[in-house]
């Protein structure tokens, strides 16, 4: 079933041609991608820029500005812009007459299906967490994925109290999640039937991730407004 | 703060969310070669190897793009490194270890473009794995294609002696039976995370 | 063959497009040879992004777009590849088409970006567009490959929202996210769930199969 | 015996089934009357048939040779009983095929007197002599094969025989045969013990018998002679313990290899029928006429243990000890392994070993055949611990390779205790038999290619 | 003369006498207490939900014969044993709807499609069990308080919900003593656990019951006895060592065998013939795998309650343990593996 290849002699020339090919082929490719890349690129971040703002704005009401520190090695908070990738980020939001609505915190644990992320607002004047959003969760649709939607869950973060302690090196009372309708302190997270294991991972993360940042916020509540006047005045 | 243990994400990627079972990566070897355990063995063992391989490539690759800021190549790269990577091995191994070619040689190039070894790479990617993590990673997405490609074989093997009804035999017994597993991996949902 | 001619006869209004050769490569794809009932291909992003019918539109609309554009883009260079390097610019071709769909979809909206996760870009790998590229369009005129490519784009979108659009009905109570059933309809989540796409795609090819058995028979 | 040794002294699964065998285990063995017409078919045991050497008319006297030997695994055939050749043509037989043999018409008034050979003196005779001599016997395995008694014999180059068994087990139900003839015969069983020593060389026998037959074997020590290496070892009773590779295991613990012979474990194994009927023909070079048969079950009127003449018509048989009138099924040899007789114009045979009969209340009813639950019971009954289901599932569905390759298929023996605790009514021996054949016929034809 | 035609049949020419029906039968005579002790505890609702998954089970394996122009297997019984330990395995008061549909589930998808009685890869119940839970994961875990004052004249809110809708919760609900352990380290009294004075499953909160059902079956030979003994020694003894290591968090050996569908599952389901390897070594290492299981999913998984999870991983492993396991066949030096 062999062909006949009386084209022995052209061998030189057809990988000449396969180069040419694949180098044509590589130009076009490279052409297209790189205008599309381009074209898009613009639109992509002011989306992304959106959402990102859009979260956190939903758990610090009433801000309009922010701004985005970052937790070096040394446990030290500097600034840095929005897209740093790596190391754990906080964004400090003030509202329209430049004072410190609240700071938004990244945090994630392992949940139902998949690791969970969210971000929750942290109000310094009411030593509460006034917001909650979850920014990735792969919770079972119709029941795990009521951490995002159930609004008798999200009514727990509208105040929740994370008070430090006398010297302010921990929380008072750590998060907590007790079983759906048992709620009776205001540090409780009443948890949702049928999806307990989600809610509770919510707590767990809540939890783990307060008793470090919360101290560490307050410490730093003088750098955050610092900041802004320094920006005001310019 | 990220704080997956090595042992969660191995858990992870091979229990909970088993690249076949929950996210429907490498359908179609799980459904072309679940017929038979010796070729479903083999094929788990290549596909494992081939998940090695194309993670640390993945490593690399992301690192070198993010140093020359160049994302848009990151698909057109991820195909191009893993599929030529994997023929070097296979060449490689050709010459090292005939046994060991004859075992898995056929079924590497069928797998160097397979969804599961690209899927791993861009979730790696996605979800900021280090070295190590990815490694891992790719190990337990490896053991949990092994384990569903080999329960399946089992299975099948068994149904090739059962009276299964005309229009159920084949493929479409196959997905029934895919579908019965996923719901029973949901047993080891939320391991961890308690 | 003589199946062929019987199906024509019996398919009535498709009858008659069949009739002329161009139509046929375009009907060809939409039923008799649907990438994925009756070639059972690509069968991964069928699976796993039809959990919801506007999750299984954007997804084969965004194949059949790669499958077009590559399909073109193949075929007009049919000629300037050589045999060797063929699969390897195919492969290109792809992955080039497939990083602008991703990037167009950014673009669109970040919520379905999410949605659809990296299974867009694991259209690369989709074997419908590798396949059609070297069984159809590396042998074909550019018009016919166009047609091909569209037929065979539009039945993988079919096939992805007769799947897409059953899940979401069962196991939401809605289709494109309206609401088909009344408020305290019971959901079948195991239908959003992986397990549910398995099920689900079982039954739409035992549905096909008995059609089969059936004209079979007859 | 004794709880401490119990697991030792016998194989591994197995079964119990009912036993029956007090119906005919008290009543001693009596002489069957002749038939007036004997049917001799020349093929009563395994290997080539004999040749008739008889004509049509001729007379002949009871123990004279009508047929001969045709090879080395083969046996002669002797008259039962005094009487003319009627016709020599093709009888009837129980497997259904038609094979050539002898109807020879009995003197009714003849005294049935046995024609005598030369003796051959167990002190004088050579091994070969005694081989010859068992040959000419026309003896064959009386256990049930009917397998060429002197064939087995002879130990093959380069192995020895250290122990020879003498098979007393009877494990079937019903069959009292050996049972009788170990009570009534011991003296023929000594004599026969001593005949097989000498061709087998080995260095010590061991009789094995059930439980169940306790009286046999306190009779058999009483009279256990002095001079010989004789011991008596009674084993648990359970099915099938007189299978050979069983026995061997129960007995000796060693476990003959697949495909092999006992001989490989040093053994030989002869029925306790087999050695009497030896130590009773040998000394007077006598052929064999006739052999002890249980007759007996739920539909027969005279049960009993009757020495009946070889080629009695089975009808014959059933008239004279009187049959029920509800008989639905009859079978040559016990109900496990017995085989059912579609045609009872078919006649007694060497091996038959007992008559059992049943009425339309004993016989399985059409049972509804289910699917293979896989219970289990099968793989906890299979003596040699084979996967009766997963074959029988192969079985059905025709993939014979498979089960020879995969799962010992050709290790069956046949013994039924599958089918026998199957609930779903699976007829996994006959499965297996056909199984068997198949893959044997695959082989022969593959072979020479 | 005997003039009678002579039936032939082939040997063996006696048999046991027990059928794979009788089996069956005297299954579902041995779950009868149990299911009654599941209409006295928790009363109406629960009958009803016994009933009907037991009628779908029937009824859904008569059509399906039928369709497939079999005749009908109704009369084995074991469609029945199905419907029965399906309704067992639900919460009293679980929508009637939605358990006519795992039974017609567990039938159509259990068994049916892999070819009815003796070719199911899984066990049937389960899988419609598993279908339910994974379906309605918040109806099958609603509780019901046993022994409500009202429970013989009146049904829970939930029973009679309308096909396709969302069941009521009434404020009955109460927690098991298993989930009560997983969110809220409540640990439950075992003599409760074992006599059934708890809320639960219809029909696996009497543990004496069940075992009393399988002790019965064992002595007539109809189960196999190793399967439960290798589940329970195998919970025992793992959760056993995680109590001793530390009794703070772990809970009490005792308290594991007792609470959740343990003692029903590892009776009546991991004991399914059909599902579960064949020899006797396979089988101690399948239920091994089952109790392993349970222990790991009820300890550190997500979800309070893991034997249906654990039997049908097991189900699915079963081929292999019986390819892998073989006794040596006698006379060979190994037992030869397929190659
Ligand atoms: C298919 C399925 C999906 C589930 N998804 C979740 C989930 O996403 N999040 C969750 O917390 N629990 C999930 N569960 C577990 C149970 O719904 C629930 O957590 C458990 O039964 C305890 O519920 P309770 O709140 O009634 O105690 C799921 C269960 C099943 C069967
Ligand atoms: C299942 C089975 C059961 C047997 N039962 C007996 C038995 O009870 N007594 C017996 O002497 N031979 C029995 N045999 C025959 C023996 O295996 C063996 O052939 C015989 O003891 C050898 O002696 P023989 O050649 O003198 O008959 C049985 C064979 C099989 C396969
Ligand atoms: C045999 C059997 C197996 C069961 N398997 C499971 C299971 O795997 N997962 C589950 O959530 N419930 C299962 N159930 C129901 C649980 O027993 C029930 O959920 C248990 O009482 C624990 O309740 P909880 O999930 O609310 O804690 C099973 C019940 C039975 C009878
Ligand atoms: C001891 C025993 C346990 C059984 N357990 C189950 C069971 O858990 N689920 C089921 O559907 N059938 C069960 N059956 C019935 C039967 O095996 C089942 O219908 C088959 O799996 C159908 O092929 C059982 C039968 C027996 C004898
Ligand atoms: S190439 Fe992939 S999708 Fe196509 S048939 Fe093979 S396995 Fe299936
Ligand atoms: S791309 Fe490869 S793995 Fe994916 S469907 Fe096609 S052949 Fe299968
Ligand atoms: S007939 Fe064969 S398979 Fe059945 S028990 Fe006897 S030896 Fe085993
Ligand atoms: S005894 Fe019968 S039903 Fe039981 S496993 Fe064996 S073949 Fe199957
Ligand atoms: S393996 Fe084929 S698309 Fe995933």
């Amino acid at each position: 079933m062999k062909e006949g290849n009386p084209a022995h002699t052209t061998e030189q020339a057809s990988s000449f041609k396969m180069l040419r090919a694949m180098v044509g082929i590589g130009l076009i490719c490279a052409l297209l991608i790189v205008l599309t890349f381009q074209g898009t690129l613009p639109r992509i971040e002011k989306l992304k820029a959106e959402a990102l703002e859009k979260a956190i704005f939903k758990v610090i009401p009433g801000m309009v500005k922010k701004k985005t520190y970052q937790l070096d090695q040394k446990n030290k908070l500097s600034e840095v812009s929005d897209d740093k990738k790596g190391g754990q980020l906080v964004y400090v939001g003030y509202d329209e007459n430049g004072k410190l609505a609240g700071v938004a915190v990244a945090a994630s644990g392992i949940g139902f299906a998949d690791v969970i992320s969210i971000l929750y607002g942290y109000d310094l004047e009411k030593q509460a967490l006034v917001g909650f959003y979850v920014l990735e969760s792969k919770e079972t649709p119709g029941l795990g994925d009521k951490i995002e939607k159930d609004p008798n869950f999200l009514a727990n973060f509208g105040a929740l109290d994370v008070m430090l302690n006398d010297d302010k090196n921990a929380l008072k009372n750590a998060v907590k999640v007790v079983k759906q309708g048992t709620k009776k302190n205001p540090w409780e997270i009443d948890a949702i039937t049928g999806a307990t294991i989600s809610s509770r991972a919510i707590g767990n993360i809540l939890s783990t991730s307060t008793e470090q940042w919360i101290p560490l916020i307050i410490k730093n509540k003088d750098l955050f407004e610092a900041h802004k006047n320094e920006k005001a005045q310019q | 703060m990220k704080e997956e243990s090595l042992w969660y994400i191995f858990i992870n990627a091979s229990l909970i969310n088993n690249f076949v079972l929950a996210y429907f990566l490498g359908i179609c070897p799980f459904l072309g070669v679940s017929g038979k355990m010796e070729t479903a063995t083999k094929m788990g063992g290549a596909v494992t190897f081939v998940m090695l391989i194309s993670s640390m490539c993945a490593y690399g690759l992301h690192a070198l793009l993010t140093a020359i800021n160049a994302p848009f190549l990151q698909l057109i790269s991820y195909i191009v490194v893993i599929a030529s990577t994997v023929q070097l091995v296979e060449m490689f191994i050709k010459k090292m270890s005939p046994a060991l070619f004859r075992a898995l040689g056929i079924f590497l190039p069928l797998i160097t473009t397979n969804c599961a070894i690209l899927g791993l790479a861009l979730f790696q990617t996605n979800k900021g794995y280090g070295f190590f993590e990815s490694f891992i990673y790719a190990l337990g997405a490896g053991t949990g294609f092994t384990l569903a490609l080999v329960l399946m074989a089992g299975l099948r093997e068994q149904l090739n002696f059962a009276e299964v009804p005309n229009v159920v035999k084949g493929t479409v017994l196959t997905l029934l039976i895919a579908g019965i597993l996923s719901l029973s991996f949901m047993g080891f949902a939320g391991l961890g995370s308690q | 063959m003589s199946n062929q001619n019987k199906n024509k006869e019996n398919a009535g209004f498709f009858a008659s497009l069949q009739n002329s050769p161009s139509t046929d490569e375009f009907i060809k794809g939409l039923w008799r040879e649907n990438p994925v009932f009756v070639q059972v291909l690509g069968m991964c992003p069928t699976l796993a992004v039809s959990n919801t019918a506007e999750n299984a539109m954007a997804m084969g609309l965004a194949t059949a777009f790669v499958l077009l554009m590559s399909n073109i883009l193949v075929s007009s260079l049919r000629n300037f590849v050589p045999k060797q390097v063929r699969i390897a610019s195919y492969i290109l071709i792809i992955a080039t088409f497939v990083t602008m769909v991703d990037y167009a979809i950014q673009a669109i909206s970040v919520e379905l970006h999410k949605a659809l996760g990296a299974f867009i870009s694991l259209i690369v790998v989709n074997c419908v567009i590798l396949g059609r590229a070297e069984a159809f369009a590396s042998k074909n005129t550019i018009g016919k490959s166009i047609l091909d490519a569209l037929g065979m784009g539009l039945g993988f979108t079919f096939a992805l929202l007769c799947l897409g659009s059953v899940r979401e009905l069962l196991g939401n109570g809605s289709i494109f996210g309206l609401s088909v059933f009344p408020k305290s309809y019971q959901e079948w989540i195991v239908m959003i769930l992986p397990a549910g796409g398995f099920f689900t795609l079982a039954v739409w090819l035992l549905i096909f199969n008995a059609a089969k058995a059936r004209k079979a028979t007859t | 015996m004794g709880i401490f040794n119990f697991h030792k002294n016998t194989f591994k699964h197995g079964l119990h089934p009912p036993e029956h065998k007090g119906e005919t285990n008290g009543l001693p063995i009596r002489q069957f009357s002749f038939a007036p017409m004997m049917i001799l078919p020349v093929a009563q045991h395994l290997g080539s048939p004999s040749e008739i050497v008889v004509r049509e008319g001729q007379e002949v006297v009871r123990g004279q040779l009508i047929a001969k030997a045709t090879g080395y695994v083969s046996v002669p055939l002797h008259a039962p009983v005094s009487g003319t050749v009627r016709k020599i043509a093709n009888v009837p037989t129980i497997s259904g095929k038609m094979v050539s043999g002898i109807y020879l018409q009995t003197f009714p008034y003849s005294g049935q007197e046995v024609l005598e050979g030369t003796p051959i003196d167990v002190e004088t005779a050579t091994k070969e002599e005694i081989l010859k001599g068992i040959q000419d016997a026309g003896i064959v395995g009386l256990g049930g094969a009917a397998f060429p008694t002197h064939v087995k014999l002879k130990v093959p180059e380069g192995k020895t025989c250290e122990v020879l068994i003498i098979n007393g087990i009877e494990c079937e139900p019903y069959l009292t045969t050996d049972h009788r003839v170990m009570l009534e015969q011991a003296d023929d069983i000594f004599m026969g013990i001593k005949y097989l020593l000498k061709v087998t060389g080995a260095k010590r026998v061991i009789i094995g018998i059930e439980a169940n037959k306790q009286d046999a074997a306190d009779h058999l020590e009483k009279k256990l002679p002095t001079d010989l290496p004789i011991s008596v070892k009674v084993v648990p009773v359970k099915y099938p313990q007189g299978a050979e590779k069983m026995l061997i295991t129960a007995i000796l613990g060693r476990e003959v290899p697949s495909g092999g012979l006992p001989i490989e474990v040093n053994a030989v194994v002869v029925n306790v029928a087999t050695t009497a009927e030896i130590g009773r023909l040998l000394p007077h070079g006598r052929g064999i006429q006739e052999r002890v048969i249980t007759i007996t079950g739920p539909g027969v009127k005279k049960k009993g243990n009757y020495l009946i003449p070889v080629g009695t018509p089975l009808r014959y048989v059933l008239e004279q000890v009187g049959a029920a009138e509800n008989i639905s099924e009859v079978y040559m040899g016990g109900p496990m392994m017995g085989v059912a007789v579609s045609n009872l114009d078919i006649s007694i045979v060497k091996g038959t070993s007992g008559i059992v009969v049943f009425t339309e209340n004993e016989i399985k009813k059409q049972e509804k055949v289910y699917p293979c639950i896989k219970c289990g019971a099968c793989v906890d009954a299979c003596p040699i611990s084979l996967n009766p289901s997963k074959l029988g599932i192969l079985a059905k569905f025709e993939a014979y390779d498979q089960m020879a390759e995969d799962y010992h298929l050709m290790d069956c023996f046949e013994c039924g205790s599958c089918s026998y605790v199957c609930p779903s009514h699976i007829p996994l021996v006959q499965y297996f038999r056909l199984s068997k054949s198949i893959v044997r016929k695959r082989k022969a034809t593959k072979q020479p290619a | 003369m005997i003039h009678k035609t002579l039936n032939i049949s082939t040997s063996p020419h006696i048999s046991t006498g027990t059928s794979t029906e009788d089996i069956m039968r005297n299954v579902v005579w041995a779950l009868l207490p149990v299911a009654a002790f599941a209409v006295y505890s928790f009363g109406l609702s629960a009958l009803m939900v016994i009933v009907t998954t037991t009628a779908a089970c029937v009824l859904t394996e008569h059509f399906l014969c039928k369709f497939s122009k079999k005749e009908s297997t109704v009369s084995d019984w074991s469609a029945a044993i199905s419907g029965l330990l399906l309704g067992l395995t639900l919460p009293p008061n679980f929508p009637l709807w939605m358990a006519f549909f795992g039974g017609v589930i567990a039938i159509a998808l259990g068994k049916f499609i892999f070819g009815g009685l003796g070719y199911n890869v899984f066990n049937p119940a389960l899988v419609g069990r598993a279908v339910l839970q994974a379906a309605f994961p918040v109806a099958i875990t609603t509780w019901f308080p046993a022994f409500s004052p009202a429970r013989f004249s009146t049904f829970s809110v939930a029973t009679f919900t309308f096909p396709f809708m969302e069941p009521a919760t009434d404020g009955f609900t109460g927690a098991t003593p298993l989930s009560a352990f997983k969110f809220d380290h409540v640990v439950g009294e075992t003599t409760d656990l074992a006599l059934g004075l708890i809320s639960g499953s219809t029909g696996e909160t009497c543990a004496a019951l069940i075992l009393l059902g399988g002790i019965y079956l064992v002595a007539r030979k109809m189960m196999n006895w190793r399967i439960p003994v290798s589940i329970f020694t195998t919970v025992f003894v793992v959760s056993g060592i995680l109590y001793l290591v530390d009794s703070q968090v772990y809970p009490s050996p005792l308290f594991m065998l007792f609470s959740g569908g343990l003692m029903l599952g590892a009776v009546f389901m991991a004991t399914d013939m059909v599902a579960s390897p064949i020899t006797p070594l396979g089988v101690w290492v399948y239920g091994a795998i089952i109790g392993l299981l349970v222990v790991v999913i009820r300890i550190w998984g997500g979800l309070p309650e893991g034997v249906m999870y654990a039997i049908l991983l097991a189900n699915a492993i079963s081929p292999h343990i019986d390819n892998l396991i073989r006794p040596r066949v006698y006379g060979t030096a190994k037992s030869v593996k397929q190659s």
